[in-house]
């Protein structure tokens, strides 16, 4: 048990420091200088260039900036090239504001994705199962922006509340009664967006697990026993179904970061996507670095607990 | 008593094995160090002779299949000798062994898995004639001969696995088999998938290819009634030990292992005046990552003394065909 | 056939399962009995639909595809066909329980098998969690397991397969039911271990005087434990008669093929007797009787016409016109 | 021999190749058949439209600019009189309408199609080619160890590359050429040192360190690290803007999945009866490999790869939205949306098109690859 998480941790911690050195990689051998964004910009004099690149260490060999730029990573003490902020300061102002999105998202999909692909599945092939196989497609299928324009649309038109932003700009003192409907329906579009990919693909896979599931000879067994049909579906089979998710539950960590790039710029939500995405656009590398950095030992943490939940979980599992 | 040993008189013997052992390491721990070892063959000796069957019968995680992958050096032996008509092939190179391969083949228990479901059974024949100097002309006369002679109209070579039914699959795994003429076939429970009427057919067929082709088997098998039928000689297989090896004739007359003389109880006789209690053992064959010191019967033998627990035991020569590794028949 | 004394009487079932096109015969027209203390045997090589026969009486055929097309199952006079779903719940495991082939895939893997020898009891009584533990112990010993206390919280991979079936059978007996249908139970298992099976069904069924059908393909089996044999061929029964009368006096071709076609030490050196051919698939079977193309008796009415049973003896009966007498 | 005769079969069921019977399953998903027929349509719309508005005078061109005639909704008719004879529209009607530029939509979205057809086969095209390969690999030869010598080796031989593409060219160069040197003299040391013993640092350096399986999975672990979407963002950022490039980084981040499972696909094969029976036939490691277990592993690595397509059809138009995609004037599904954008309330066809054309044929892919899936899977076929 103990040399398993013990392995398990040692074999994370080689992973993250692969990440770090191939994600510094591509960043640096990509073609193009940082230094050379922005060739109009007045204050990029050569001199300033050459202090710019002093400053950031952007002379030296490549392995010695990535050692520079990881001690300045863990101690903490790294900063923006675009705005010479601390990065992880910033990096958790945004991590806070993309927090809720988050939450609401996660909520939303777990909590409706299996009602969803249970109900497909114990009553398989009939209209309700046929119309959510149907409509996940759909929501599959259908480019996140362009559903976001829908939605806007919808919204706007028919219920004129403003959507995009985090709050309304200028609403300033009314009552916290409207600014909380206000901060409301600002999260709610973005993260309904956010979670109905998610819906769709967890209940699918809630169904085909269900199913699978159904089929095994325990199920005949407890029924064979004469258990009524709700205890064979919602103990025996359930139960055996929920496992795999304990893996995918570990992994909606990462979520954090990864698909809310497009949501965020589109709403204007100044969140972690949102950040990335202007650093991408600015060529800051410490933050984009660092985005990266965190988002890997998100994945692994991710992928750490769930292998954890599943010890706990599966009785089959005893190390 | 005699350590081990078979009698060496007969010089002319298709294949010998020699204390062949197979360990799997089990790994444990934070360093995956090696933590035990499955002792799934631990030293044993056989005799295939040509034209003859030999049996090796032993219930399910006895090491029986592992021995037919290590004699077809699909596995490595850890240590023994192998020696096929006078030679040693343990440590023969890769190209000397790819042509020995073709001295012997294999036919498998699952006649669905045996059979690549993407290759019609034409092909699947056609692989084993593929390393010899034939034309396209005289490999399809080949492969149609093969398909006869197990019993398979040649035209239906064209047709997938899935369109056969279990007993044919399996003709066409013994049709594969013979493909590159062999001299020793490997037969792991060839039988004891398939249902009564088909097992009769695939017996039948095996025998008569037997006396055709002078054939030797080593004929893997639970089903002590197909083995009691059909094979020359008998090793009975218990953890990874041979514990008593004999004729036929003599072991199912005179069964002196007390685990052969279980095993042989155990089965049931399809006459309903024969109905005895079955004498059974009690509890389960044990593990093989650790096995009892001592005899490795111990656990479950109803004649267990104190001697069984400490001491690992020999084998002891009976008559001349006779092994038993126990020690009251070697008291005697 | 409508005998009194029948704890199960099984009355022209026919189950078809439906694919696409093709509709398969599996049970097409089986009738037997069970009377009480009994232990009746349905053999058949597999395909033949003895298992689908046994699932049909406790009405566990996955519908669709399956489908009950005619028959009646009586089980103290009831028929079970005719039951509600919640009536039906109340025979499973109470009245009727199951033990099916595989005892690793028939238990739940995340539950201990305290837990589901438990379930089956408090469905069906009402019972002090105490007392229930009492029970669950008092099965596992009844059937064999040792230090029955510390197996109860022990999960079904961390049992033998010998002891898992063993769980199965007291799972099975839990409500001490009229009947169980043993499906197959012996045959993942190793002969050692299918001889103390064997043995335990036998045990328990002259202590409890319940009834057991036990479905098999071994004759081996069924001559050690079989009362009556039920002989399937293709989704009928083709012979029936006491264990006697079926191993020694076979009326029936396919029977009698059967038989022949065992290996055994004392058929050394002859030929084994095979039947030509396979079974059919149940889509496509061949008009008339369904074994006449692999029978070496068929007469030109065979081709044609479904045979009926014709008696032998006291209970003996065979679908075989030919080989009357 | 006459009791063989005797009992010679043929088989039982009807002659049917796994196609047909694939097809048979297929044919019964309605909605497969949907998807199939839509995607034919969309294949056919994109080899026409692609001779259609390429060239130096096509025939539907989506690069006119006509500022007159802008954000005309759908099926308006130009106006004949401010327009030169050139730049009316071939069908004399704008199908689609305009966009802010005067742009003719329907031709746009012409031109459009093959951009998403190219990148979705492409991008897949590659990742399932990695994916195969590493996964084959990691399956087969998985178990094989890789020598300290061989690890040290490699490592020199990228450093040198690396360092020579930095410009740090005599340290890159003369790592290189240390590495060739090593590898040549590991070939022939087997002949010249046979005779001698060897001494021991060497024979350490030839211990196994490391398998191959390993190497493959922690690679894949790596990769799963990177969140794709910002990791194909930020490279495609970085690269010169091009379609080809975009295909590339969308297919070589996203060969795991494929890896992970040939994987499993070929650790499980590898066991089977069939191919131990090939090999005690003697037959060699690469016809094992291609001829025995690749057409029974492929089957489901092709089924979600039309998912994959899918979803890099998807990822181009997000990437075209976000502006890093294929480089204007070339018109592609997303870009004629994110242009759109600004006018959502006034000219709402200009993201509704696209949008629902996108959609379209992502779900056609997706019912497809749903449709195979089902077919080749053996627990339905068996209960039919």
């Amino acid at each position: 048990m103990f040399s398993f998480i013990g392995r398990s941790i040692v074999q994370k911690i080689i992973t993250l420091f692969f990440v770090s050195v191939v994600s510094f990689l591509i960043i640096h051998l990509a073609p193009g200088e940082p230094s050379q964004v922005d060739p109009m910009n007045p204050k990029f004099t050569p001199e300033m260039v050459e202090r710019f690149q002093k400053e950031f260490h952007l002379d030296k060999p490549l392995y010695v900036q990535y050692l520079y730029f990881y001690r300045d990573l863990f101690t903490g003490k790294i900063v923006s090239w675009k705005d010479s902020q601390s990065v992880l300061t910033k990096i958790w102002e945004r991590f806070l504001n993309s927090l809720p999105l988050f939450i609401v998202g996660t909520i939303l999909t777990w909590t409706l994705s299996f009602p969803v692909g249970i109900r497909s599945a114990i009553f398989r092939g009939g209209i309700y199962d046929r119309s959510a196989t149907f409509v996940s497609y759909l929501l599959i299928s259908i480019p996140g922006f362009f559903f976001a324009y829908i939605l806007i649309i919808l919204v706007v038109t028919t219920l004129h509340v403003p959507v995009i932003g985090m709050e309304t700009f200028g609403l300033g003192a009314s009552s916290w009664g409207t600014t909380l409907m206000d901060r409301i329906w600002h999260l709610l579009i973005p993260s309904v967006l956010g979670a109905t990919g998610g819906i769709a693909v967890l209940s699918r896979y809630v169904r085909s697990q269900m199913l699978e599931v159904e089929g095994q000879d325990y199920v005949r067994t407890a029924k064979a026993k004469g258990l009524p049909p709700e205890q064979v579906h919602y103990k025996h089979a359930l139960r055996n179904a929920l496992l795999p998710f304990v893996t995918m539950f570990g992994l909606i960590l990462p979520g954090l970061i990864g698909g809310s790039v497009i949501i965020e710029s589109i709403f204007s939500w100044p969140g972690m996507g949102r950040m990335a995405y202007e650093a991408i656009l600015a060529r800051d590398y410490p933050v984009i670095l660092t985005v990266n950095f965190v988002a890997a030992v998100l994945v692994l943490v991710g992928t750490f607990i769930s292998d954890l939940l599943y010890l706990v979980v599966d009785p089959r599992i005893r190390l | 008593m005699t350590n081990h040993k078979l009698p060496i008189t007969n010089q002319n013997i298709t294949l010998r094995v020699e204390g062949l052992k197979k360990y799997f390491p089990v790994r444990r721990g934070f360093f995956q160090r090696t933590a035990g070892w499955i002792k799934a063959v631990d030293g044993i000796d056989l005799d295939i002779e040509p034209g003859k069957t030999l049996a090796l019968v032993g219930e399910s995680g006895c090491g029986k299949s592992t021995v037919a992958k290590v004699i077809l050096r699909l596995i490595e032996p850890d240590e023994g000798k192998l020696i096929y008509k006078g030679n040693d092939i343990v440590n023969l190179s890769h190209k000397k062994m790819k042509h020995l391969r073709k001295e012997m083949q294999i036919v498998f228990q699952d006649p669905f898995g045996s059979l690549n479901p993407r290759m019609t059974v034409g092909q699947t024949i056609e692989e084993g004639l593929r390393g010899m100097d034939l034309s396209k002309r005289e490999r399809r006369d080949r492969r149609d001969e093969l398909l006869e002679m197990v019993g398979i109209s040649a035209i239906s070579s064209d047709r997938y696995p899935h369109e056969f039914s279990g007993g044919q699959r399996q003709r066409v795994g013994v049709a594969r088999a013979l493909s590159v003429s062999p001299s020793l076939i490997i037969c792991d429970e060839p039988v004891s998938a398939l249902d009564v009427s088909i097992q009769a057919q695939i017996i039948n067929l095996l025998k008569d290819l037997q006396d055709r082709l002078g054939l030797s088997y080593l004929f893997i098998s639970h089903d002590l009634n197909v083995v009691g039928y059909l094979s020359d000689k008998v090793a009975v297989m218990y953890l990874g030990h041979i514990m008593e090896y004999a004729n036929t004739e003599e072991l199912f007359e005179t069964p002196l292992h007390p685990y052969t003389l279980a095993l042989l109880s155990a089965v049931p006789v399809a006459e309903p005046d024969k109905r005895l209690e079955l004498k059974s053992l009690s509890g389960d064959v044990p593990s093989p990552l650790d096995p009892p010191p001592g005899c490795k019967f111990q656990g479950r033998c109803p004649q267990v003394e104190e001697r069984c627990r400490e001491e690992e035991i020999g084998f002891a020569r009976v008559s001349e065909d006779h092994l038993v590794r126990c020690w009251k028949v070697g008291g005697r | 056939m409508t005998d009194s004394k029948n704890l199960l009487s099984v009355q022209d079932l026919k189950v078809y399962f439906r694919a696409k096109d093709q509709v398969a015969r599996a049970v097409d027209g089986v009738s037997f009995d069970i009377r009480p203390g009994e232990t009746v045997c349905l053999v058949g090589e597999s395909g033949c639909g003895k298992t689908v026969s046994a699932l049909t009486i406790l009405r566990l055929i996955p519908s669709p595809p399956g489908e009950i097309m005619g028959g009646r199952v009586l089980f103290n006079g009831v028929d079970l066909l005719d039951l509600d779903e919640t009536d039906m719940q109340k025979i499973r495991g109470n009245h009727i329980a199951m033990v099916f082939q595989e005892p690793l895939t028939s238990l739940n893997p995340v539950f201990t098998i305290g837990d589901q020898i438990g379930e089956g009891i408090t469905i069906h009584e009402q019972v002090e969690p105490e007392e229930l533990r009492k029970r669950c112990v008092q099965l596992l010993r009844d059937v064999g397991i040792p230090s029955p206390e510390q197996r109860l919280k022990d999960y079904p991979h961390q049992l033998s397969g010998g002891q898992r079936q063993r769980v199965m059978i007291a799972m099975a007996l839990a409500c001490n039911p009229d009947l169980i249908i043993a499906d197959e139970p012996t045959t993942a298992l190793d002969v050692t271990v299918q001889a103390q099976i064997l043995n335990l069904i036998k045990s328990i069924q002259q202590k409890a005087s319940m009834s057991v059908l036990y479905i098999t393909h071994d004759l081996g089996v069924v001559a050690n434990i079989a009362d009556r044999v039920n002989v399937m061929y293709a989704g009928v029964i083709v012979e029936m008669g006491d264990a006697y009368q079926i191993f020694q006096n076979p009326r029936h071709p396919y029977t009698k093929g059967l038989l022949a076609a065992l290996p055994g030490r004392s058929r050394r050196g002859r030929r084994l007797h095979s039947i030509p051919g396979a079974v059919p698939n149940p889509a496509f079977k061949p008009p008339g009787c369904p074994f006449h193309p692999r029978c070496s008796f068929a007469i030109e009415t065979c081709k044609t016409r479904f045979p009926e049973m014709c008696k032998h003896g006291d209970g003996h009966l065979s679908r075989c016109p030919v080989l009357k007498d | 021999m006459t009791n063989t005769q005797q009992t010679l079969e043929s088989p039982l069921a009807p002659k049917q190749t796994r196609l047909e019977e694939l097809w048979e399953l297929f044919r019964q998903n309605r909605l497969a058949i949907l998807g199939l027929i839509i995607f034919l349509f969309f294949l056919i719309t994109a080899i026409i439209g692609v001779i259609l508005t390429s060239g130096q005078d096509p025939v539907f061109d989506p690069a006119m600019i006509r500022l007159q005639e802008k954000l005309l909704p759908p099926l308006t008719r130009p106006n004949i009189e401010t327009l030169q004879p050139a730049e009316i529209p071939t069908l004399g009607i704008y199908l689609l309408g305009t966009d802010d530029l005067g742009r003719d939509v329907f031709s746009r979205m012409l031109q459009g199609a093959w951009v998403s057809l190219t990148v979705g086969f492409v991008a897949v095209g590659i990742s399932v080619l990695v994916g195969i390969f590493m996964g084959g690999i990691a399956g087969y030869f998985g178990q094989g160890h890789l020598r300290y010598d061989q690890i040290i080796i490699s490592c020199v031989l990228i450093t040198g590359g690396i360092l020579l593409a930095l410009g740090t060219t005599y340290t890159g160069v003369g790592l290189l050429v240390a590495g060739h040197i090593y590898i040549f003299f590991s070939i022939f040391s087997k002949k010249i040192l046979a005779r001698r013993t060897l001494p021991k640092w060497f024979n350490l350096l030839h211990r196994g360190a490391i398998s191959i399986d390993t190497i493959i999975m922690r690679a894949v672990d790596i990769m799963l690290c990177f969140p794709t979407f910002f990791l194909i963002l930020t490279v495609v950022a970085l690269l010169p803007a091009s379609m080809y490039n975009i295909m590339i980084v969308i297919g070589l981040t996203s060969w795991m999945g494929t890896t992970r499972f040939v994987r499993a696909e070929f650790l499980s094969l590898r066991e089977q009866d069939f191919v131990t029976a090939a090999k005690a036939l003697g037959v060699g490691h690469f016809r094992i490999i291609f001829r025995h277990m690749m057409p029974n592993a492929i089957a489901p690595v092709l089924v979600s790869s039309t998912i994959g397509i899918a979803m890099a059809i998807l990822t181009e138009a997000g990437l075209s939205f976000l502006g890093f995609g294929v480089p204007p004037p070339h018109a592609t599904w997303g870009n004629i949306l994110s242009d759109g954008k600004r006018f959502i309330f006034d000219a709402p066809w200009l993201t509704f098109i696209p949008g629902i054309a996108i959609l379209i044929v992502v779900l056609c892919f997706n019912l497809f690859g749903e449709g195979l899936r089902d077919a080749l899977n053996p627990k339905l076929r068996e209960k039919g």
